[in-house]
């Protein structure tokens, strides 16, 4: 057998993500007949609470305590810096589905490490493209005042500009602060041709919804990373509609790989739609698949299972990828557009978009 | 800036400031007057939010009213819950050292937010404002302004204008000081200090959640909402000098201003502005604006 | 004549210590009673018991015929039981006019003879301060305030413990005379106080405690004289 | 003849602590290192709390300070030395709780919680906003300090035993110090402003001397415990100087007792072992998963059946097996 | 006239639009009792706090011997050799009555850097011990000071203002509480302290007063209405109107 860990957030904020990645990583074994390589899975949970603070604790829980041979977490950036130091010290395998720390694949890319989600680069450079073709001409990008804001700005920025178009200002406003209404205001000052934010969970929602009531969206359009409308339609209601956000999945791809997968998902978990937290957690368990049948489930043979996992062309729901040298897939990413509870795909904004992997040795 | 954006900002400042008014009225009641560090402030905030979610649907299905009548359940259901709870958890703690206190509503916290999560689950939701507050007024050629937020500004003057009264002006108000200096004394007065204290936490349960209900359709509900306002409910009880409801309106709207041109004119220290502020307070005035007696 | 507050064979104990050793008192309608006896010796712990801020481990309290053995401070003080105790117990973060008017109550039977303005009458002291916190005042302005916040409850009990602590000599005077009063009007008096020979002269009736017994009780007049036994008991 | 027995018995404990890495896999290794951290850290707040009565709710500042600074001059690559890092570290904390102290101190009870916790606040949007130390994403730290002469290596705490060892050792270094500052004239002085501070100005001890000393002594034995973590994991992060840290250690001494020095260190066992036990799957399967649920009752059940906390636990016994007691219905107020 | 060792001169205290003090001097000569006495409300407390330091003046000035000592904090104040009594009690209740006065002994030789254990200071046991002794309190020596009897405590409050070894005392009504034996104890040992002290006594025991004070100073409404010998202020009729009333 082989043991996985889920280092997860099961308690706070976010809570739902953790629990839809399990699922979606359960759902690929399910389908695959409860084996991996013929090895059944034992599995093992830890509660990371989006802490930092006790993200290596944590990460020895399942690596030491637990003694997991396959590490799969996290959500939050942070507590992932954490998982990948103590990945790294104890050599274990880890499968990143959803944080998107530029740094994981970039300095302090290994050879251990993979991701099955993105980087925050990745969405607000493909979304810096498409508002630069789209006409405008000065935007003015807002975040809270941490890493993963500041790097997802940072996509839209080189791209943007790249293409013509300039970034005015960069808004911020500290982490987890939600009232908006004072940067709105000054967004209604400075007049950009549009906005680019990073939002997610309970900030997305209420910046959505601010945003819609502040009235600035006839004349300033709003675009956003897609976890400004990921998992939070059903709060934010009329005021997102007709969003346009940029992701690595989307409503209505209508392939049948994701048909599938979504029938299943659904059978499996009524409760839940399909997200892309789903997809990211399906993913991890597609990679890891990956490199266990490369080596027939033997998973003490850890260079020749990594090397098959990074080498991997993965079918996802999503559409098929690679992982770069770094780890980080190389994917296409969706333009999407809010219609009802949809984050409907309206295109490809860019084909097999890498992240440049910066300061990555390998 | 120009002088328009700035009204529009001016305005912004003084909606927060109330908004902070109102989450920590219900603090100055019971750790401000009452003297009970009550870290579970934050957690009766959540609950009211949820229960303006969650009772929504019912109310509208069995009592057929709509956004008034679902906030008055949740000041009913509110009252009641404080009520029990000072009964059940907090009664036995008077006697105690004070840092009891903050290990018992820690405990508080935990049990509330898990519930929570069992009960209505880990989703953001949203919470529809009344259609009769709807509406938008035209501020700048952009800019418009929901009436909901006004409608909002409105209940925290009313209810700190309330609360200054009652506190100031009325017997109760009396007792519930002199009861929050010498318990033994006042029940020498012929006075149940317990009953008395199991009210007045009630009402200061009743208005955080009053003041989560108000808020849940500006703020949306999501896991964790209550912690986020805890620390600044403290800090402006604490500015205003605890037990002084004047110091306590006062704190909010001056850590309102702070806070929105904090944003604007230093965003990169935006983060601590305010606790530069208590800082800066406290060290020229070591209790607060308005001390009590 | 019936007895108001009626205590027999009180035991009280402040955690290990034993300090009442079955302690009788009783009080009847109108009677004023002083309490003798050395520092330490439980007066103020036989007091905080019959009043119910300590709850004595044996024996039995009825106030107005009603059993109070058990019972919380604000029932006995609701029958009529008024209490200035030792070292005041000012409301610190009140001003003296919510001070008195905190404890504005008609009494047991309805009675209303103390008002607001009566009180300030009789300690014109504190018209000059009622817009003053409570621990602003001195010493002596609060032990009037404590007396006075007493009285604004109409007792039919009144218990005072060293109530003339720190006071002037002409207040002193006064709050003696104002005792006097009090008890001309029917009220019943409980008075601790370390001039024994003021507490002689103002009540009927004198118990002396010594090491939480009831040593001596004889009415005022007689104790007065028996020099031997004041020696004795409070060594004067 | 009694105290030698307790010091045996102590010396016991000593020794049975220092072995347990021989029977216990490396987690429990890396578990029992962490209590012993947040035993010192509880310890050098018990000496604010319990030993002089300021109740700061910005404890984590000098934690996160001091890990965060032996983190950025340890060298990128190849060990440290820990003779240079080690007071480097202390030092920062302390030059932090002076400064912040001389203000801090100015004010009195629920106040001074709050000005601490203000500028622990402070501290902790530097390094969360700021680049200095890798904003949210925190750094890490490559190798493990060595302490060395030069270039010979006198101790390399690289294993974990050896590392075990290392933080016992100073634990029961701070342990000691605190336990003979607390009897000397200076720790009485301490004990008297705990109780009544006017009076002690009134005797002629200028207080706010002592209470600055005692709180940069405390900041100074908090920055151990933030080194010793910061080398146990190698990565640091704001989080380390959020309130929560501060609550949580404070909550360690709440419930270990705020009075004797080792209700500190009780209370960071106990709490760290709730924490674990109620996460722990094996033990309780699916509840587990609701783990605030259990570990929030429990707390609430130990406040309500410990009004002392833990360290009050011997004279309840007593209590209950003695006199039956008068309970005072209801006393004063603050 | 022996040495006054402290002295304040126009002295005057406002609290908002109150003046608590107005304009008072007043010396404490050596081997001498000094009674303040007046009406409640007079100042007397405010005046021993502001010549203990606790409390600033808005105007004037105190000196010990002759060092200017207006700007001295409280706490040097008490190690030049001023100690006080507080009229509310002030002790250290969680603390045994023992450990009470060696505290306060202890100031005088507080040793930053000592390691000894405090309880080890000989220096500071025997003040206290003196000072329980001469308080009459040897019998409780062991007992937790806060569950002394209110009467127990005052005797404590003197107590710690003895073992402090000043050479200045002010008292704050130590006999409120006391009962007649204890009185007379105390006054025993004020008569026995003085011949190497200056005492300022605030006291409401005109029996006490009269018996022991050499000098008298009387104030209303925070002025000083009468000063000098305890005849002349027994006689003055000023002062019967004002503070004494007609004794009977
Ligand atoms: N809270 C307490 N806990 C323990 N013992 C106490 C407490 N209060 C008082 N005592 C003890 O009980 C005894 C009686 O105290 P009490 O105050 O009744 O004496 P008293 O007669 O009122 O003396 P005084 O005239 O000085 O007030 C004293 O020995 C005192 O030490
Ligand atoms: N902190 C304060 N703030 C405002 N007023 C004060 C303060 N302290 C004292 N006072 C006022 O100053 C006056 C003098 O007070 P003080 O305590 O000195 O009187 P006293 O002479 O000691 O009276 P007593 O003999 O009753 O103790 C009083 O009227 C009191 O109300
Ligand atoms: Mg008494
Ligand atoms: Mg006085």
């Amino acid at each position: 057998t082989v043991k996985v860990g889920f280092m997860l957030p099961y308690s706070g904020t976010y809570a739902a993500l953790g629990e839809a990645i399990e699922n979606g990583f359960k759902l690929y074994v399910k389908e695959q007949g409860g084996k991996l390589a013929g090895q059944d899975l034992e599995y093992f949970k830890v509660d990371d609470e989006s802490n930092p603070s006790k993200g290596p604790d944590n990460a020895n829980r399942l690596i030491k305590r637990d003694q997991v041979d396959i590490l799969v977490g996290t959500v939050h950036s942070g507590v992932a810096m954490a998982l990948a130091k103590a990945a790294k010290d104890s050599d274990t395998t880890l499968i990143i589905p959803n944080a998107g720390a530029d740094a994981i694949t970039g300095p302090l890319c290994s050879k251990n490490i993979f991701r099955s989600s993105f980087s925050n680069w990745q969405p607000g450079f493909a979304m810096g493209g498409v508002a630069a073709k789209k006409g405008y001409k000065t935007a003015v990008t807002i975040s809270w005042n941490y890493a993963a804001g500041k790097e997802s700005t940072d996509g839209f920025k080189e791209s943007f500009e790249k293409n013509g178009g300039k970034v005015i200002k960069h808004l911020t406003l500290p982490f987890p602060n939600v009232e908006f209404q004072p940067l709105l205001t000054e967004i209604a000052a400075l007049k950009p041709d549009t906005v680019y934010t990073f939002f997610a969970g309970g900030g997305a929602v209420k910046f959505v919804q601010d945003y819609y009531a502040s009235g600035l969206r006839k004349t300033v359009p709003l675009l956003g990373s897609g976890f400004l409308t990921d998992g939070t339609l059903e709060a934010q209601g009329e005021s997102a509609q007709g969003l346009l956000t940029t992701l690595h999945y989307a409503d209505g791809l209508n392939t049948k790989r994701d048909n599938d997968f979504r029938a299943h998902y659904a059978e499996s978990y009524p409760k839940m739609p399909p997200d892309v937290y789903a997809v990211q957690g399906y993913d991890a368990a597609q990679i890891l698949a990956a490199g266990l049948n490369a080596v027939k489930g033997d998973v003490s043979k850890k260079d020749a299972m990594r090397a098959a996992m990074g080498g991997a062309t993965i079918d996802s729901p999503r559409g098929t990828f690679k992982l770069s040298k770094a780890g980080n897939p190389i994917q296409d990413f969706y333009l999407r557009e809010v219609k009802g509870n949809q984050n409907v795909s309206i295109g490809i904004a860019v084909k097999d978009l890498a992240d440049p992997a910066r300061g990555c040795k390998l | 800036m120009d002088p328009i954006i700035f009204l529009i900002q001016c305005l912004n400042a003084v909606q927060y400031g109330l908004l902070l008014f109102l989450v920590a009225s219900g603090l100055t009641l019971i750790f401000g007057i009452m003297g009970i560090i009550n870290l579970a402030h934050g957690s009766f905030y959540m609950i009211g939010a949820y229960m303006a979610f969650a009772l929504q649907p019912l109310v509208a299905q069995y009592l057929g009213g709509g956004f008034v009548v679902t906030v008055l359940a949740c000041i009913v259901l509110a009252t009641v819950l404080g009520y029990f709870l000072e009964w059940v958890f907090y009664s036995f703690l008077y006697t105690r050292e004070h840092l009891q206190q903050v290990l018992m509503t820690y405990g508080l916290i935990l049990v509330f937010e898990e519930l929570r999560s069992i009960i209505i689950g880990n989703d953001v939701h949203g919470v529809a404002a009344p259609a009769w507050l709807a509406g938008s007024i035209p501020l700048s050629d952009v800019m418009t302004y929901p009436v909901y937020r006004l409608f909002i500004s409105a209940v925290c003057l009313l209810v700190a204008g309330l609360l200054y009264w009652v506190l100031s002006r009325t017997r109760l108000g009396m007792m519930i000081r002199a009861g929050a200096s010498n318990r033994e004394m006042i029940s020498s007065l012929g006075i149940d200090i317990n009953r008395l204290f199991r009210i007045v936490f009630a009402i200061g349960v009743a208005l955080a959640a009053l003041a989560g209900a108000i808020a849940a359709p500006v703020s949306s509900v999501y896991p964790g909402m209550g912690n986020a306002v805890l620390i600044i409910c403290f800090v402006v009880v604490v500015i205003g000098g605890i037990g002084s409801i004047k110091g306590a309106f006062l704190a909010s709207m001056l850590v309102g201003f702070v806070d929105t041109f904090g944003q604007i004119f230093f965003p990169a220290a935006a983060g601590v502005m305010v606790y530069v502020l208590m800082a800066v307070i406290l060290l020229f005035k070591p209790e607060g604006l308005f001390k009590q007696g | 004549m019936s007895a108001l507050i009626q205590a027999q064979g009180l035991h009280t104990y402040y955690g290990e210590s034993h300090i009442l050793h079955g302690v009788d008192l009783h009080i009847n309608a109108g009677e004023s009673i002083g309490l003798l006896g050395r520092n330490g010796m439980g007066k103020s712990t036989l007091i905080r018991t019959v009043l119910g801020h300590v709850t004595a481990t044996r024996g039995s309290i009825t106030v107005r015929g009603k059993n109070c053995s058990r019972a919380q401070p604000h029932q006995v003080a609701k029958l009529g039981v008024a209490y200035v105790p030792e070292g005041r117990g000012i409301f610190p973060n009140l001003d003296v006019r919510e001070n008195l008017l905190v404890a504005a109550r008609p009494g047991f039977g309805g009675r209303q003879d103390w008002t607001y303005e009566r009180v300030l009458q009789t300690f014109p002291r504190l018209t000059e301060r009622l817009s003053h916190g409570g621990q602003q005042l001195s010493g002596g302005e609060q032990q009037m305030l404590a007396i006075g916040r007493a009285l604004m409850t109409n007792p039919d009990v009144l218990i005072l413990d060293e109530a003339t602590e720190g006071l002037a000599p002409l207040i002193i005077a006064e709050i003696w005379r104002i005792i006097g009063a009090i008890r001309s009007t029917g009220v019943s008096t409980l008075i601790v106080d370390r001039n024994y020979r003021k507490v002689l002269a103002n009540t009927d009736r004198c118990v002396v405690l010594e090491k939480g017994r009831v040593v001596e009780e004889k009415d005022s007049a007689t104790l007065s004289q028996q020099t031997d036994l004041l020696t004795r008991y409070l060594g004067v | 003849m009694r105290f030698s027995l307790r010091a045996a018995l102590l010396l016991a404990l000593v020794c049975l602590v220092a072995l347990i890495p021989m029977a216990a896999s490396d987690y429990y290794i890396s578990l029992v290192i962490k209590m012993m951290i947040y035993s010192l850290f509880a310890l050098s707040l018990q000496l604010l709390v319990g030993g002089t009565g300021l109740v700061s709710l910005g404890h984590a500042a000098f934690f996160g300070i001091a890990a965060y600074t032996v983190t950025l001059i340890s060298p990128e690559s190849g060990a440290g030395n820990f003779f240079f890092l080690l007071p480097a570290a202390i030092v920062a904390a302390m030059i932090y709780a002076a400064v912040t102290g001389a203000l801090c101190l100015r004010t009195k009870g629920i106040y001074f919680i709050m000005v601490t916790l203000a500028f622990a606040q402070m501290a902790y949007y530097v390094f969360h906003d700021t680049k200095l130390g890798g904003g949210t994403d925190g750094i890490y730290m490559y190798f493990r300090p060595e302490w060395r002469v030069g270039d010979t290596v006198l101790l390399n705490i690289d294993t974990p035993y050896a590392f075990y060892l290392f933080t016992l050792a100073l634990l029961l270094l701070t342990w000691g110090f605190l336990a003979l500052l607390m009897r000397s004239r200076f720790g009485a002085a301490l004990t008297g402003i705990r109780v009544n501070e006017q009076r002690m100005r009134a005797a002629g001890y200028s207080t706010f001397r002592y209470k600055l000393a005692a709180y940069i002594i405390a900041g100074g034995l908090g920055g151990i415990a933030g080194v010793l973590y910061a080398v146990k994991d190698g990565y640091v992060n704001p989080e380390l100087l959020a309130w929560e840290q501060s609550g949580l250690v404070l909550l360690m001494v709440i419930l270990g007792g705020t009075g004797p020095l080792w209700g500190a260190i009780i209370g960071a066992i106990a709490l760290t072992l709730l924490q674990e036990a109620f996460q722990s799957q094996a033990l309780l399967g699916d509840i587990a998963t609701h783990w605030h649920l259990t570990f929030g009752l429990a707390i609430i059940a130990l406040v309500a059946i410990l009004p002392k906390g833990l360290t009050g636990i011997p004279d309840q016994w007593r209590a209950r097996r003695s006199k039956p007691t008068a309970s005072s219905t209801a006393t004063a107020g603050h | 006239m022996s040495q006054i060792l402290l002295s304040a001169k126009n002295i005057t205290r406002r609290f908002g639009g109150l003046t608590a003090i107005d304009d008072v001097s007043i010396d404490l000569p050596l081997g001498a009792v000094h009674a303040v006495i007046g009406t409640n409300g007079a100042g007397k407390s405010t005046l021993v706090s502001i010549l203990s330091g606790e409390l600033a003046p808005n105007e004037g000035t105190i000196f010990m011997k002759q060092a200017n000592i207006t700007a001295w904090p409280q706490p040097r104040r008490a190690r030049a050799g001023l100690g006080r009594s507080y009229q509310r009690t002030t002790i250290f209740p969680s603390l045994t009555v023992h450990e009470n006065c060696r505290l306060a002994a202890q100031a005088n030789h507080q040793k930053f850097w000592s390691w000894t254990a405090s309880t080890h200071c000989k220096f500071s046991n025997e003040a206290a011990d003196r000072a329980l002794s001469l308080a009459g309190l040897e019998a409780h020596s062991g007992r937790i000071a806060g569950l002394l009897s209110h009467g127990g405590k005052r005797q404590l409050e003197i107590a710690m203002g003895l073992a402090t070894h000043p050479t200045v005392l002010l008292l704050d009504e130590p006999l409120a509480g006391m009962g007649p034996e204890e009185t007379e104890r105390m006054l025993a040992l004020l008569a026995s302290l003085k011949s190497d002290l200056a005492i300022l006594l605030v006291e409401h025991d005109m029996d006490a007063v009269f018996k022991i004070s050499d000098i008298i100073t009387v104030m209303v409404n925070g002025a000083v209405i009468a000063h000098g010998s305890p005849d002349i202020i027994r006689n003055d009729p000023q002062v019967q109107i004002a503070y004494l009333g007609e004794d009977e």
